[in-house]
């Protein structure tokens, strides 16, 4: 049981991880986006694995149920992806104009044309 | 909840996974665009309806059994849309069938990776 | 049998998961993720059921919507795309 | 499930090409919506679902319409600094988990410390059975109305990155070229019948947040989706003569407006900002009032905001060719 | 109306904004946010004066009390913070007409207001709250609309700017989102005062040390502190001038806030400085940043990048204030965080009307500046002094109480390192002065020759910001004492 009880943590911590590493280590500027999603997301997990009750159902109240998992981190997330999906969509229209303006979407290309000008 | 309903459930659902577990075989193995989306799409719709039934056997109240339709609906209409819609716009980017050794058959107008 | 039927979606959605991976072109992706959408919503439907609780049906109708709604979205998009390469290309 | 989670992240970082990868991007959010399922998190796999799996991987293809699907191989020699650097994180984050209360305990600090009175009181302060969205909606109303403002927010950056000169700031897009619309019989009927069964679906859900999962904001999210789908068979032009830009525009502000304002009422009424029970005699039924009030809002603002972001990228993905 | 001063400073850009996006006229809009600031800058003043005479202000939001709702907790500090950014917001914008008219194509005006308030609003709400959790959200408030004010840049390299910026904040963001989540399942709570309350039960444990240091990672990220300012330079230059004006001013000051309340009213002195290496980290850190910044400063040839390098060397010089851990060291950087914010909003305003004028501002097409522009380059020389540290300017009171601060800890190599540093700051200083005033001026026929002195605007602004750098080095009574009495609160509770 022990070890089962940070399993779950260990494989989020595995999963921010992949995201924050497809972040830092790809060049296209798309492709980072879709790792900064992939590595909220994963902390999304973390929260509501931290909300998680055994035994708990949703906390919808109803009659005759005694155990309920924590909403907290429920609304917390709910804010945490609409935070998410904002800063995507703002990231992905900054990456339309850079491709308007340079043509790419590679973080190198653009890096040598500015060297260049 | 009788008994009898139990068992035509459970028998629902089993069908509908025996159902999945051959539409996935297909999508698997099966050479070309054209078959696999035959398998699933074939096995989707159908085993779609039986697991939603099987469920919807095993319900007694009236809020679930109405959204259980409605999600068997949508599937029933949605389903076939998409693989339409699928198979269509494959055919139009120039992806062809293959024949059994897995050659093109029909020479392509231009390729789309 | 519940659960049996879970697994067996589970298994599904791992050949779906793979199929995606492998390609070879978009299609056999986008019907991957088509397929692994439709599974969710039996998933999430069948694990309603297990724990109980008719309230995530909800989320199952959204998963179907949604899961419509990509797979057009991606098709066009492939679309409006070879259109206008043929339209820069005439 | 958790190990379906990995799998398609590693496949994420393996594959290559965009297309293929917003696939896994989409998957990844239904993945991640189904175990928030199994961990309870109703209304938060609801909003994942329409968002991660939904909303955002469509954001991403109408971005990878207009900059090509191409992805360069990476470096070989760039793998390294990020491998220290993500090897380090990982190292002080499974540091960090070692001292953790275990997972699903009940006993957890986080279990009992204050989110206990949410589940024991909120039935009688607040009155509806959605524990998430009293707490959403009335004890923390104030992060939700940040939340408005972030995407509203969005909504600004996003047109003030895209919006097309000379058009008073607004992101209507001039009707391009005919689009070859003609082989989507099917698809336009079927869809028609099905939009509308979206529409309605959206305001069961905006109503039905006191109940069950959904609220606003996946309301919202619910009714741009059938916008968006409208748009992407009938194509921009269509859609923009059904809703025009410049009206969205006002509702994205004119629902953060309404959230503020009910907040400014309670104000005005002598309480403190958002305090909903100011709102009528009977403070359970000014709770009411306030959270209908507020998702309204939600829902108003963040439809909007989806709908004029959806514009303004579509708008870009007609108009660049020139 | 009394008891609701706490929220207006927030709530007033917060829902301003988007009844200012209902404008459509871009003059209305700028006319309206400026009315919108300058009521916020009254209500944070009043705010300011009712702390000195009642104390730590509270304010329920929703009517729910401290732990289960969320809570604006207005102590000197945040007052303080509170006062520099709502006051450095309004100057901008009142001196941003032309340069905005200048710079931003007339269909984006508007929502550059919009998004100007909405920054605003949002780094306001991370200065007033007293909820971890709503302070990310109003980190992500004022972080988007920042993105899009530096994407508007005319440069293309704007873009490039920004989207780097945008990666590295939301790591940041979401560093600290993780750190809160450690919190939050430690303790349950979310309020500031209640984990405070709660943290030392269980403040040593890896799992406290481990959210800590992601909270510091992702606030330094957005502090731009040394290794981690790599998105700066380049947003700091490519931003419209106005924008760099009020980034300069405001937005390291407001991270500089967050990382001093997370040290030292969340995690607690002792955890924070005495139990761990930090001490040491942050003074290293802040020296290296010092040099570094300095360095790079003053080789670089336009002194808009420039000034932008030089920010990172004085965010350098408040983290040593913070890690001596010493009354005196926070004090000291906290006035620096108030000075700072003046000087480099003289100089970024100065250097906004010499790019309005002359169109660029590197030494090559500033020779001979101080001719043609006289009142404003007096200005840009003033703010130099004051970042010099030259006697008599408010630069010279924070490096007067950081190095007494260092001598009091009896550091005397780092009192030596910080003198030196200002050494640094001189000669990019010189530089300018060289360019300015002694060098010829290049072709005279190539600029306009008269009437080349910015608009009265602007003008009159920047004239108002430069002789607060005088001001306030010779009258120190508001930022010295108001730090004074912020840095006892702060430590007063852990320090014997």
């Amino acid at each position: 049981m022990d070890v089962f009880s940070y399993f779950n943590y260990w494989v989020v911590v595995v999963l921010m991880m992949l995201g924050f590493f497809i972040v830092i280590a790809r060049g296209n500027l798309v492709k980072k986006l879709i790792g900064l999603n992939i590595f909220q997301t994963s902390v999304f997990i973390l929260y509501i694995s931290a909300g998680k009750v055994m035994g708990g159902a949703a906390p919808i109240l109803a009659d005759g149920v005694e155990l309920y998992s924590n909403p907290l981190p429920h609304v917390l997330i709910l804010t945490a992806i609409v935070v998410g999906i904002a800063t995507t969509s703002v990231g992905l229209a900054l990456v339309v104009r850079i491709h308007a303006a340079y043509g790419t979407v590679e973080e190198a290309d653009i890096l040598e044309q500015d060297a260049t000008c | 909840m009788s008994t009898l309903w139990l068992w035509a459930s459970d028998a629902c659902l089993l069908i509908g996974s025996f159902l999945l577990l051959t539409g996935a075989l297909g999508f698997l193995r099966f050479p070309d665009f054209y078959a696999r989306i035959h398998a699933c799409g074939v096995t989707e719709t159908l085993a779609t309806g039986f697991v939603l039934l099987g469920l919807l056997l095993r319900s007694d109240d009236a809020m679930p059994q109405v959204k259980l339709v409605l999600i068997l609906l949508f599937v029933l209409f949605s389903s076939p849309t998409a693989s339409h819609a699928l198979a269509k716009a494959a055919w139009n980017a120039g992806v062809r069938p293959r024949d059994n050794s897995g050659k093109r058959r029909v020479s392509l107008p231009h390729t789309d990776p | 049998m519940l659960s049996f039927t879970i697994i067996v979606i589970l298994l599904v959605m791992l050949v779906a998961l793979a199929r995606a991976f492998t390609g070879p072109n978009v299609f056999d992706r986008v019907l991957a993720a088509n397929l692994f959408g439709t599974k969710t919503v039996l998933l999430i439907a069948a694990i309603s059921y297990l724990l109980g609780s008719p309230d995530y049906l909800d989320i199952a109708v959204i998963y179907a919507l949604i899961n419509y709604i990509s797979v057009i979205g991606v098709l066009r998009v492939t679309e409006i795309r070879r259109e206008r390469r043929q339209a820069g290309a005439e | 499930m958790l190990c379906l989670l990995v799998a398609t992240a590693i496949a994420l970082i393996a594959v290559r090409g965009l297309l293929a990868s917003i696939m896994l991007t989409s998957v990844y959010g239904l993945l991640s919506a189904s175990f928030f399922v199994t961990m309870d998190a109703v209304d938060v796999a609801f909003t994942e679902a329409a968002v991660g799996a939904g909303v955002s991987p469509l954001l991403l293809l109408l971005t990878v319409a207009i900059v090509g699907r191409r992805e360069a191989a990476s470096n070989a020699r760039r793998l390294v600094v990020p491998l220290l650097l993500v090897t380090v994180t990982g190292a002080l984050l499974i540091i960090g988990t070692l001292d953790m209360p275990s997972f699903g305990s009940p006993d957890a600090p986080a279990q009992t410390h204050v989110a206990p009175r949410y589940l024991q009181q909120s039935g009688d302060e607040i009155g509806i059975p959605n524990v998430v969205t009293s707490v959403l909606a009335s004890y923390r109303a104030y992060d939700t109305l940040g939340e408005v403002l972030v995407i509203f927010t969005a909504g600004v950056a996003v047109l003030l990155a895209l919006a097309p000169a000379g058009q008073g700031g607004s992101a209507r897009a001039e009707p391009p070229a005919p689009e070859h619309l003609a082989p989507h019989t099917i698809l336009q009927v079927v869809s028609k019948l099905l939009i509308p069964f979206m529409l309605l679906f959206a305001f069961y859900v905006q109503f039905h947040g006191e109940y069950g999962p959904g609220g606003g904001f996946q309301a919202g999210v619910i009714f741009a989706s059938g916008i968006i789908l409208y748009g992407l068979l009938y194509g921009l032009p269509t859609v923009c003569r059904v809703i025009p830009p410049p009206v969205v525009e006002v509702l994205a502000a004119v629902g953060a407006l309404i959230y503020g304002l009910t907040g400014v009422l309670s104000l005005l009424a002598g309480k403190n900002f958002l305090d909903y029970s100011a709102l009528a005699a009977d403070p359970v039924t000014g709770q009411h009032i306030g959270i209908i009030a507020i998702e309204l809002g939600v829902g108003i603002a963040v439809a909007a905001v989806i709908i004029t972001i959806y514009y303004a990228f579509a708008g870009r993905l007609h108009t660049r060719e020139d | 109306m009394l008891s609701q001063l706490p929220l207006l400073p927030v709530l007033l850009p917060l829902l301003g904004a988007p009844a200012c996006a209902l404008l459509r006229r871009p003059l209305a809009a700028w006319v309206f946010s400026c009315a919108v600031s300058v009521l916020a800058l009254a209500a944070a003043i009043a705010l300011l004066a009712a702390t000195w005479q009642q104390g730590v202000l509270s304010y329920a939001l929703g009517g729910w009390a401290a732990p289960w709702g969320i809570e604006y907790r207005i102590d000197l500090l945040n007052a303080l913070v509170l006062l520099l950014v709502s006051a450095m917001g309004a100057a901008v914008l009142l001196g941003a007409r032309a340069s905005v008219w200048r710079e931003i194509p007339e269909h984006k005006r508007t929502l550059f207001f919009v998004a100007y308030l909405l920054c605003l609003a949002g780094l306001l709400g991370i200065a007033a709250t007293g909820d971890a959790f709503n302070l990310f959200v109003f980190l992500e408030i004022s972080s988007l609309a920042t993105y899009a004010l530096v994407a508007t840049g005319r440069d293309r390299r704007a873009l490039v700017a920004a989207y780097n910026y945008l990666v590295m904040g939301t790591i940041g963001a979401t560093f600290i989102l993780i750190g809160i989540g450690f919190v939050y399942m430690l303790t349950g709570t979310l309020n500031m005062a209640d984990l405070a309350q709660r943290l030392p039960a269980v403040g040593q444990s890896r799992t406290a040390f481990a959210a800590y240091a992601f909270i510091v990672v992702g606030v330094c990220l957005k502090l731009a502190l040394f290794p981690l300012h790599l998105w700066l330079p380049g947003a700091y230059t490519r931003a419209p001038s106005i924008v760099t004006v009020f980034l300069a001013a405001t937005a390291t000051k407001v991270a500089l806030y967050v990382l001093i309340r997370f040290s030292f009213t969340v995690f607690q002195v002792e955890y924070s400085i005495l139990a761990l290496p930090l001490e040491t980290v942050f003074v290293v850190l802040g020296v290296v940043a010092v040099f570094a910044g300095s360095l790079v400063a003053v080789f670089e040839p336009d002194l808009k990048r420039g000034l932008a390098y030089s920010s990172v060397a004085q965010v350098g010089y408040m983290v040593i204030g913070v890690g001596l851990g010493t009354v005196a060291g926070l004090q000291a950087s906290l006035i620096h965080l108030f000075n700072h914010a003046i000087m480099k909003g003289t100089l970024f305003m100065a250097l906004a009307a010499v790019v309005l004028r002359l169109g660029g501002s590197t030494y090559a097409q500033m020779q001979g500046v101080g001719r043609s522009m006289p009142i404003t380059t007096a200005c840009l020389l003033l703010g130099g002094l004051s970042l010099i540290g030259v006697p008599g300017t408010a630069g010279f009171i924070s490096k007067w109480y950081l190095v007494t601060a260092a001598a009091d800890r009896e550091q005397w190599l780092l009192v030596l390192l910080i003198l030196a540093g200002s050494l640094l700051t001189a000669v990019y200083i010189w530089r300018l002065v060289e360019t300015a005033y002694l060098a010829p001026r290049q072709s005279p026929a190539s600029i306009a020759p008269r009437a080349l002195e910015a608009p009265a605007g602007l003008l009159a602004v920047l004239v108002v910001l430069a002789l607060a750098n005088i001001y306030f080095g010779l009258d120190t009574r508001l930022p010295v004492q108001t730090a004074g009495g912020a840095a006892n609160g702060l430590l007063a509770a852990v320090l014997p």
